[in-house]
């Protein structure tokens, strides 16, 4: 019985959610976090400006029937860039279906970004390049991969940490269990960034969980938890690099929202009111940091209108790119099913390739 | 009565289940509020009230574990899977559980689950969201398998499955959720279990078999259609009731044509369709002019949008198929070594 | 962000296990549980000798073939026995292969207890005699089972709590994690007690877990939790009963020891050491209910000879019913598998019967 | 060399596996200090070390999702499921990403994991350690599937698993590990990857061809000495790799002989003797006296310990096959209708 007792304090989330910058773009005064250096905070607008803008052109092709599907992060830009950014180049990233943005702040080509969702294929980069694991549909299980890939960092001696995003929903799943209790044994050094944007397509938290807090979960696995306004893009970068930095596991809950729809074809007014969309419109993460960056000085109308522009010009590149029609070869289905083909599938292949002659 | 699409059959069974049997609840992701990503439980949440249809949290093998506690307790979960691959976390409770737990107790615990699974390909979707996954389940005995090829049996086999004693798990192919089609008279008011495990000869011919289920029954009625052009009298059985196989009904069919094929949208290796070609060729040997053949997907993960069209069983090449029966050995007779 | 976020002081387990009797028998003075009554006591302490008894005699029945495998609770009594007797009648008790002693004390007659272990059939009992699902043996499914089962009575307007066992290995399985947050959310009126005898096989606590506890995973779904000395048996007792009718969730975990190995079938010197084990012995769950039943008048010789004498009529009874050969009929295989025997099982089972003719 | 078990040998290829790779790992449920269950990973841990052969939490989905997590960051774990039902709540993990990822990621991600799955029966165990699971990962392109029939193939392919790019599931045959066999003299000191897929003709017979694999090779191979007394020489077939599989051994051998049984474990209906009769059947029809035969475990749940004997291929239920392959048609040829 005499099991030693990890100080409950640092396992526990804050009762608050801790933040940087008010709903109003002011600082917050006694905030525990460090605030980022103005040059950071300056690239995180950037980047939030850009990913916006990025987002917002996928939804359009979706329309012009350019991509296949597409989950908006429209609202949860302090996340998907505060997180990437706080990453070392060593650190590695874990991305799901929504995370679009979080890929191309990373630097992966916005067109092999939306390979998948595109339809030709199921994934358009080489996860090596940029040290981004494949986007991940099944819900909850790239926390798996991604304990596994930290903790093999370790075996290895490198000092590699692993990003895993994931969404209130997927808290839910067993392999968000097993991963967080792996990576509390093993001390693994990976970060479980939940973004709580409140609904799992229709379901809301109120279903979902029944805890004070998703981030209340940690302690049951000896994993440090905390709670961050996920629209704070400060205090998300600052959370998640201590949380890199730490060495071990960290289990952050950010607390945001989607403005769009679960997808481009998902009827959101079958489970959400407007009101609801207009007060979170109220706490957009760049507005706040834009008014925080001008109160400063660190933002005047000529870098703005510089941020927007390069902002249009990368939208009009991935139009530009996606408006190509790059048709995958039929020989693609059979040749990376096993590293060499086996005879059955290059019979198959021969079959196809004589069909289609 | 008029024409109704898969879709609104499927909710309409659902419907009348629920009015039927205060025991039968509802539950999955999203399926309340929403109706389902589907929108085949569309308005029961509204006129059936949250603790007969209700949304859970985000956790398959959760979803089917509980529906397992609730059958135990004497009530009827029928329960939905959003996407075929995502049922897969719940295989264990499926497979150890719901599965055998009538035999393990020797019939004192009956488990009526229906577990609704989205299945198959052809509407773009991408990689997960269109596996055909019948071959995990229709190998595990205690499973009955079931899946229709129209609006009709989709009411008749949903209410059947709901009201059977045994764990149904059922397969509705997505890409014929919206093809419409008229409902018997006699469906609308009751559940006739007649049909239950009996294949359908849904088209009747001399020449060949065309064994066919789930999405594949348009497609090989469609070949059917087109065959006939060509000089073949096609007959077409649809399974509906993948496990139990009804022998019976698929056998005389192939005695009476001596050639048949197997069509299916999941790759073959260890398909479905390798149990059709082994069940047929043991019980009809003697009464066969050629091999019987499947066209399938091939031995490949799903591929993506772009590419499906290549892997999906398609007129043309159940025609080739056909073909490929050995019309000119007829004469010739004997399997000399 | 205006979440109800329900008090951490009653979702956390104290600092140190509750306890009403010390080791050595002596009651604890400042305890916030509530002694149970006399006549419990003395009855917990009756259903302990003799379930003790039972353990050893299944364990003898190994050595002597009459059963395949025997996974002993001998140390565990308290929780088996204990946790079984604070259930009412109306409620349901769902066991895992280590719990043949809760089983014989919900009074699920012996030799169909051990039908599974002695191969004869993977059940014995009708789960609905005795309120007793099948025990379990793929790990943590049995959780999942129990809040159905649970919510189900609340949805038929029953009052009806489930009892699930469980053991520390099986608290990692993604199944747990579901239970537990389907019980919170639905609030289902479930007992999760964890037996946390040390070891998942030879898996130590250490390698398996790196929370302060186990009752720690409570909080992260809102189910309140409960830390207990699984060897005081008037404390288990107490906080399973309070449990039950709380009329809502709660995860309980007993710190206890399996002084066997895992089955007849496992080498524990392989893993632990004989002082871990005579340190245990020490904490002796019966030995310490009776020295205090003795110090408190309400047990004397002559009553404890009786009960002796009871648990080895008991023991005597198991030895005969066992010792009867009971062969299943070939037939029983293809019996159950459907509600109504399909045709091919029919054909399958004439042609095991005519091979066997 | 002396003989060595089959548990013998698998630890003998985990250990020189290690030894010649220092990037294999093996890890699980009390594989470490304890030996695993079965003691498969004896002493691995003493002398390679925990950071390289170690227990993990209780969590078959948690040990493949963060093996497959290691795999892409350049290690080769192998893994072990303590026994086939328990790695169903795996399933998910196995199916949607340890088989499809290398293809989703158009080859830039290898995933060389070897999942060891003790299965079978035969052993007295009761539910849940009995499963025969092979069909579920058959049907799953991506997926090497091997199973060992002597402790000599145990060595080479576990061997050839572990250096294998592609994930494998490696299914060992729980009755046989203590059975002795001789270890060739090579396999000692080098893994020899042209076994890797191919099925071996373990003993040449003229009339009729017994496939087999894992458990039932010996089985087969007793059945092989009875039938020569009964007058029939029989050739017995070890697949092996029961996928990829080997056509072109397995069809030489039926067209020599004509006639075939397959012999399994497994529940028969949807089982992988399904796809090994309907692929014979499809390209060697013309050669075939009689229709492949299958002899398999009957479609229920894997029985009681008691009951066990009942449900698995005997000597003599394969011998009743033999018999009906139809020996006295064979002058009448032929197959009208
Ligand atoms: C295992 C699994 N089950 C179901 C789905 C279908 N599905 C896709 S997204 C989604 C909701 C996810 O919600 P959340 O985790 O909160 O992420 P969000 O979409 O809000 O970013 C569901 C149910 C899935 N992808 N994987
Ligand atoms: C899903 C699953 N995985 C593995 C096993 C094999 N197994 C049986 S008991 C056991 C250890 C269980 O430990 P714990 O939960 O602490 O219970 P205890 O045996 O100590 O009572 C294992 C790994 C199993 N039964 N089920
Ligand atoms: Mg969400
Ligand atoms: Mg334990």
């Amino acid at each position: 019985m005499a099991r030693t007792r990890a100080p409950e304090r640092t396992l526990l989330p804050s009762d608050e959610p801790l933040s940087l910058l008010r709903k109003d773009g002011s600082p917050v005064d006694d905030s525990p976090l460090a605030m980022p250096d103005d040059d950071v905070l300056v690239e995180l607008y950037r980047r939030m400006v850009v990913g916006r803008r990025f987002d917002t052109q996928a939804t359009s092709l979706t329309k012009q029937g350019r991509l296949a599907v597409y989950p908006s992060s429209h609202g949860q830009e302090a996340c998907e860039v505060g997180s990437v950014l706080a990453l070392r180049p060593t650190d590695w990233l874990f991305p799901t279906y929504r995370d679009s943005v979080a890929l191309v702040t990373r630097g992966v080509d916005p067109a092999e970004t939306l390979t998948l969702l595109q339809g030709g294929w199921h994934l358009g980069y080489d996860p090596y390049e940029h040290r981004v694991g494949p986007q991940c549909t099944p819900l909850a299980t790239n926390t798996l991969h991604a304990v596994g890939f930290a903790h093999a960092a370790r075996l290895k001696g490198e000092d590699t940490a692993a990003l895993v995003l994931l969404g209130d929903g997927a808290t839910s799943e067993g392999d968000t269990h097993e991963a967080l209790n792996f990576a509390g044994v093993w001390h693994a050094p990976v970060v479980f960034l939940v973004q709580n944007n409140g609904y799992a397509i229709s379901v809301p938290m109120s279903k979902q969980n029944a805890a004070p807090s998703l981030a209340h979960k940690g302690i049951g696995y000896g994993v440090p938890s905390v709670l961050v306004d996920g629209n704070d893009v400060a205090a998300v970068y600052a959370v998640v690099r201590e949380a890199v930095l730490s060495g071990g596991p960290t289990l952050i809950e950010a607390l945001t929202y989607r403005i769009e729809a679960h997808t481009n074809a998902d009827d959101a007014t079958r489970y959400r009111t407007s009101d609801e969309v207009a007060a979170w419109l109220d706490r957009d993460p760049v507005d706040r940091l834009e008014t925080y960056l001008t109160s400063r000085g660190l933002l005047d109308n000529a870098r703005r209108a510089a941020i927007a522009a390069e902002a249009e010009e990368f939208a009009a590149s991935v139009r530009a790119k996606m408006n190509v029609d790059v048709e995958p070869s039929p020989d693609d289905l059979f040749e990376h099913v096993y590293a060499t083909m086996p005879r059955h599938l290059r019979e198959q292949a021969a079959a196809l390739r004589e069909e289609l002659a | 009565m008029s024409a109704v699409s898969m879709a609104g059959a499927l909710n309409r069974a659902l419907a009348d289940s629920l009015a039927a049997d205060p025991s039968v609840l509802v539950f999955g992701e999203d399926v309340g509020p929403l109706g389902g990503v589907f929108r085949v439980t569309d308005g029961l949440a509204a006129r059936f009230g949250e603790e007969r249809v209700f949304d859970t949290p985000l956790a398959e093998s959760g979803i089917v574990g509980t529906a397992i506690g609730m059958a135990m307790n004497g009530l009827r979960p029928v329960v939905e899977m959003q996407f075929d691959a995502f049922a897969y976390p719940a295989f264990e409770q499926i497979t150890s559980h719901l599965a055998k737990l009538r035999n393990r107790t020797r019939g004192q615990v009956s488990l009526p689950v229906v577990i609704r699974v989205p299945y198959g390909g052809g509407i773009g979707g991408v990689e997960h969201h269109c596996d055909s996954s019948e071959a995990y389940y229709t190998h595990t005995p205690g499973l009955r398998v079931v899946t229709p090829g129209t609006p009709d049996d989709a009411y008749r086999l949903l209410r059947d499955s709901i009201a059977s004693p045994d764990p149904v798990i059922f397969l509705e192919p997505k890409r014929r959720y919206w093809a419409k089609g008229e409902l018997s008279a006699d469906s609308a008011d009751s559940a006739d279990s007649v049909a239950f495990d009996r294949a359908l000869v849904r088209r009747t011919g001399r020449d060949v078999t065309l064994i066919a289920y789930g999405p594949m029954v348009a497609t090989a009625l469609e070949t059917a259609d087109a065959a006939a052009e060509e000089g073949w009298d096609v007959e077409v059985v649809d399974l509906r009731s993948l496990s139990p196989f009804d022998d019976e009904t698929v056998c005389a069919s192939v005695r009476r044509t001596g050639r048949a094929v197997v069509v299916h949208e999941a790759s073959g290796f260890g398909g479905y369709g390798a149990e059709v070609v082994a069940r047929v060729t043991e019980r009809c040997f003697h009464h066969l002019h050629a091999p019987v053949l499947r066209v399938t997907g091939f031995d490949i993960p799903y591929p993506p949008p772009k590419l499906e069209e290549h892997h999906l069983p398609s007129v043309d090449r159940i025609l080739d198929a056909i073909a490929r029966l050995q019309w000119d050995d007829e004469v010739v007779g004997g399997h000399g070594a």
